[in-house]
């Protein structure tokens, strides 16, 4: 990983701790199998909160710490790994940014606070159909139509909405909304939303600057998940016996293994190449995002399958955890456009 | 009119006159996780169309469940040409499948070649007419891809066997009468020590716990033998001779899933798919990354469903399955994984619905059998086995010393 | 393979053993050290000729035995098992085929008995720039232009050239026609043509049921060519040894083998498809052709970096016989579409 | 002002003052084979250009060809800070390389490590300026991938070794004037019988002989040793200690490799040559298959560029090159691999020349490229060997039993 600060390395390890003791992935299988509407705890969205992590984008003024996407980056990273499900990405990292990059000095006081103690929870919605356009959106100013894939859309508080007139912040108990919760694979609070002249507030923050770090947050997370799942795989490659051997010694496994390892060492550069060029300001944010949510969307792909393949019989149960991954990554992937988007994306933006 | 053109007409006439009227051209319903269980025939099956029994009872009088096995046994005593007319014309009718049973596709094959006279006498007739379910024992917690690390025990007790141990991937364990299973007989050697032998699921001690996959079906269970009580006439083949008989069933499980492929996902067609939901420019699916990527997968489902047919054309020359259906076995799971993969990406967002409202039927059943397949290289021998065979048995490479 | 007939048999037998003592790839690497202007050995070629598969398209009153594509499939596989240079392609198959599908009587009484006795070399001129665009050219029956690419286009005694008003039948020795032999990076008889206002007769035969036939029996002498690369290799891996082991027993390289085998399988499957469904005036020969030719193309790209890669150091050296399947392999792949070109087509002919 | 900033400022002004006019803004020609071969220096050097030779010279005497070497072997003595420093300087000079050598990037770093003081005297500065070409004899022909499996035998005559056997794959041996070399000094052991020795390419029993490659260059040699006679002090090391430094020393060869990755195949972007080739439409290269591949291997060069960089950061606290650079090896031959396949298919029939008329040299040299690069995943440890060590020394996997 890149060279952290102190700050970064304590805040690492204060995740990874946290994760451990208190959102292993059995918290996760437990929310899904009780049928949470939210798709995420708030108590224990609190609990985060205490810890910092919803203020880490908002100025101190406001109640947080502001110390960058990259040090955000570092603890979606290990949320990601045990599957965590929170509003971290979609409200500390994306409605904060929104605010912070485009909101007036009243919006900002209005809900910057909450982001960072936890009690204001936000969405993002973006895509109109079942692929993710945002160069081709219909929706206007006028706020009418439907938004779809849209994360924590049925819990939010807040609403920051893409239009082809830019982005609006709407209420969530706003009139002319109407959301619908939808039963993803991934047992994640994904929403649809209905707008009907709904009421909202424009923000002056432009789309493609906080859609690329809400690509480059996912692929931080998309990057833990991918980690975490690799490293099960390889706990399980020098415990599971077969033909008298570990398995872990055949050397056709060995190689995908040492493939998927690279995989994951160039992922990690990528992801944290474009975070730290979000917190620098640096023109090639856009080329960067592309590369780091294309390359994080395949690692993850290759590796959620490599996972199931690995463990034999007993990763297609559910309750083997091999599962969750999978269905996690899939919609990881296609979330603010997948891998062949990118692609298109970044040789678009490299001129061919 | 040649023998084959009359016994053709023959057959067109006795579609014409027993395929119930309600089942005419309701075509070859896929066999998958979701279907009719119906189907699968056996001592507790539940009927939902009686018009089904009704064509199951017919089609098993004739004995075309399995049309080539000697008629003795209840078979069709066809030859393998009629046998493909017989297919031909069922499939013009637009006839759905009579039975769906391990015991025609598994078992039977076997039997005939390693069973005893009363073996085949007593069971052969049952798997025909459908009046047996079967169900596999194979796996166990411990022994996947090595089969033969098997241990479950089956000790003599001078009348009768003992069997004690769990098997594990029993397909429909909990719905089927029998089972065929793998046991082992002497704990001093590895192959050499294993026996095949068939019983009663309903003997005292045979308990079945199925598992829920990731796709969120349970066609498999885990099942539990606790001093379960077998005849000593169960045995098939020799003592301590299971093995050949294990790797020769297997050799059949993968042809009958190469012959098919493997299904699921439903029947949404992928480019009809990437049409539907990403859309034609210039008459080109939109996302060109996406269309060279369909293009591809389609040629590669187009090389295999043509390397299938040439080498059933080439097997009919020779004698049983050929190593060669490895490759097939192999193939056919990737390929299900890259359509049920490529279905979904098609469907974008609206590919990644696990149910209720939001999403179409079709939506949530390209997902599930997303999940699903990845079971397809796993199951009947995982792709890494499917590569070692064939780079030991067809292309003589030699073990790592 | 599929299943012979008893001539078919018989044929491929011939062919096995006539290739065997007669053209190994030793004759092949002669030719090419010797520098022979031609790309190939009129003798050479004119025992074939006498083998008969001359003349496997000719009609029997034209000297040939009128065998169909999938016999001359069978020669074209062996012969490329061994790269044996020759204008098999060019004359016995592109050629004749223009003749017999749209020659007129007395075209066809001029050229198809040279044909069959290989007394008669000819070349089929197509592509104008560096990528295959038969549906773009620009040259018309005026023939006036250049055509690159061009199998045997130094050597030939005529040249049936693909304009857009249709097949064109032109002289080796036309006026208005100049040759340029080129040296391609498989030694063999490419040239390049430039027309100006050059002397030719028109040809019924359409430009597409040519090509087709063109791209089918390539196929098939790929196939020989990637299967010869395949059985070279895995003797090797039977034979070398490192750390104590015959390298054939590392799992990674079995596995890899096994894939290749089974590309090949299925190459073969799609080539004999192919020229069965041209045989048989199928309706789907166009996308059989494509499936073919794409398929052909990336087994033998595989197989061909493959076989350098698991010879080792002794296969990077030009004594070694890998580099010249290499070779060979990028030339073939490209010539009449490469496999980008044919999934294009393949998903077009399919309606998306 | 800092001290850096100090060091920057003398550094420029060094510059400015010493590199030669005609060299200024030469920029950092390719090492390839088919460079000018007079930056390799050695005791044969022809030099082509009267100023290049001053430049090695210059540099040379400042002991900046290994800046960090200490300054009692001729080297620079600075420390990495201050050795990046020049390093920016000179890029900003578009200063030419002074030096291509073995000896620097190989040889020295392990010298400084085993090397008795004497050796160190008398090699280290010659190898700093340029004095003496040094190749590697590593490989033989039945020792590739197992090199520790090497025969070349090294007999104790008393008064020095006698050295018997061949090598393969020693670059530029036919121009070197001395070669490091791994030679057998035990049969009765595998890795624990190997020595590390230094000889002179000129003593009695020495021939190289050329290997023609499949690109048509001829960098490697076949080198062969009769009864060569080696001074006892050449050996460098324990005897039978050997292996401990040539493992090291294969280290800083992968490292040397994966940071200037792998060359060749001319100047050409792949991107350009695709929109000269193949064209435009509507801004996209007008092939959407060959763009999204094109696209895909450019995302990855920048992900493996961002990776180089990211580890060197990362080892900067770190002493000597880590296991991870064998992933950085078989990326870096991956991706040369693909570049070259993919330039080559963007030219279409113009990648595909050999030499003469109708091919521009761009072109050639893409096809020449796409050739040599086949090399890259065999030379200096195979990609199989790479990902063998990764999962073994990386992943903690373990040897098959």
């Amino acid at each position: 990983m890149a060279v952290f600060t102190e700050e970064q390395t304590m805040l690492r390890d204060a995740a990874k701790a946290w994760v451990a003791e208190k959102s292993p992935v059995t918290t996760f299988r437990k929310l899904r199998d009780g049928g949470n509407a939210d798709g995420f705890d708030r108590a224990v969205w609190r609990e985060m909160a205490q810890m910092g992590w919803a203020g880490i984008l908002v100025p101190e003024e406001f109640g947080g710490t502001e110390l960058g996407c990259l040090t955000l980056g570092i603890v979606l990273e290990e949320t990601g790994r045990t599957l965590t499900a929170s509003p971290l990405l979609s409200t500390a990292l994306i409605a904060a940014s929104a605010l912070v990059l485009g909101g007036t000095d009243a919006q900002k006081q209005q809900w910057l606070p909450g982001i960072a103690d936890g009690s204001a929870v936000a969405a993002f919605a973006v895509d109109e159909g079942a692929h993710h356009h945002p160069e081709k959106l219909a929706m206007t100013k006028a706020l009418t139509g439907t938004k779809t894939f849209v994360a924590e859309g049925g819990a939010a508080d807040l609403v920051i909405v893409a239009t082809k007139d830019g982005l609006f912040l709407v209420r969530g108990d706003a009139k002319g909304l109407a959301r619908r919760r939808l039963s993803s694979v991934d047992s994640r609070g994904l929403a649809r939303l209905t707008f009907d002249r709904a009421e909202g507030e424009s923000l002056s923050a432009s789309l493609d600057q906080v859609l690329d770090r809400a690509r480059a947050g996912l692929a931080a997370e998309m990057l833990g998940t991918a980690a975490q799942a690799f490293e099960i795989t390889l706990d399980y490659l020098k415990t599971r016996t077969q033909f008298g051997q570990l398995i872990g010694t055949f050397q056709s496994l060995q190689h995908r293994a040492a493939k998927m390892y690279t995989e994951l060492e160039l992922t990690r550069s990528c992801v944290e190449a474009a975070l730290i060029a979000i917190d620098k300001g640096a023109n090639d944010v856009p080329q960067l995002v592309a590369l780091a949510k294309a390359k994080a969307s395949e690692t993850l792909h290759l590796v959620s399958n490599e996972m199931i393949q690995m463990h034999g019989g007993i990763g297609m149960t559910d309750a083997h955890d091999a599962g969750l991954y999978l269905k996690r990554a899939r919609v990881a992937e296609a979330m603010y456009g997948g891998a062949s988007y990118h692609r298109d994306r970044y040789a678009s933006l490299m001129g061919y | 009119m040649s023998d084959l053109e009359s016994f053709r007409s023959e057959v067109k006439s006795w579609i014409e006159d027993n395929l119930p009227a309600s089942l005419k051209g309701a075509g070859a319903r896929a066999l998958t996780d979701e279907g009719d269980a119906s189907i699968w025939g056996g001592k507790r099956v539940k009927w939902t169309n009686p018009d089904a029994k009704l064509w199951l009872e017919r089609m098993g009088a004739k004995g075309w469940t399995a049309p080539t096995w000697p008629t003795q046994y209840g078979g069709g005593g066809l030859t393998a040409a009629e046998a493909r007319v017989l297919e031909q014309e069922l499939g013009r009718a637009k006839a759905p499948p009579a039975l769906a049973s391990f015991g025609i596709w598994m078992l039977g094959p076997v039997l005939l070649e390693y069973a005893n006279e009363e073996q085949k006498m007593e069971h052969l007739p049952k798997i025909v007419r459908g009046e047996i379910r079967w169900c596999q024992g194979y796996s166990e917690p411990g022994a996947g891809s090595d089969l033969a690390g098997l241990r479950t025990q089956c000790v003599d007790e001078g009348d009768h066997y003992l069997i004690n141990g769990s098997k594990i991937w029993t397909s429909y364990a909990n719905h089927a009468d029998w089972i065929f299973c793998l046991v082992r007989t002497d704990n001093t050697k590895k192959h050499e020590g294993i026996s095949f032998i068939l019983f009663d699921m309903t003997s005292p001690g045979v308990e079945t716990r199925p598992i829920k996959l990731i796709s969120g079906n349970s066609p498999f269970c885990e099942t539990f033998f606790t001093d379960v009580k077998v005849p000593k006439a169960n045995l098939v083949g020799k003592l301590n001779g299971g093995w050949d008989i294990a790797k020769r069933l297997l050799q059949y499980e993968r042809q009958n899933i190469s012959s098919g492929g493997f299904g699921g996902g439903g029947g949404y067609d992928l480019q009809d798919a990437a049409k539907d939901y990403v859309g034609l420019e210039n008459g080109k699916i939109a996302d060109a990354d996406l269309r060279a990527r369909i293009a591809a997968h389609k040629m590669d489902a187009q090389a295999f469903a043509l390397t299938v047919r040439r080498l059933q054309e080439e097997a009919k020359t020779q004698k049983g399955p050929s190593p060669a259906t490895s490759i097939i076995k192999y193939a056919a799971a990737k390929l299900n994984q890259d359509r049920t993969e490529l279905l979904v990406e098609a469907m974008g967002s609206q590919g990644l619905g696990w149910d209720g409202e939001g999403y179409s039927p079709a939506e949530i059943m390209a997902m599930r059998g997303l999940l699903r397949a990845k079971g397809n290289s796993i199951e009947g021998g995982t792709s890494e086995v499917n590569l070692n065979v064939v780079s030991k048995r067809v292309l003589g490479l030699l073990d790592h010393q």
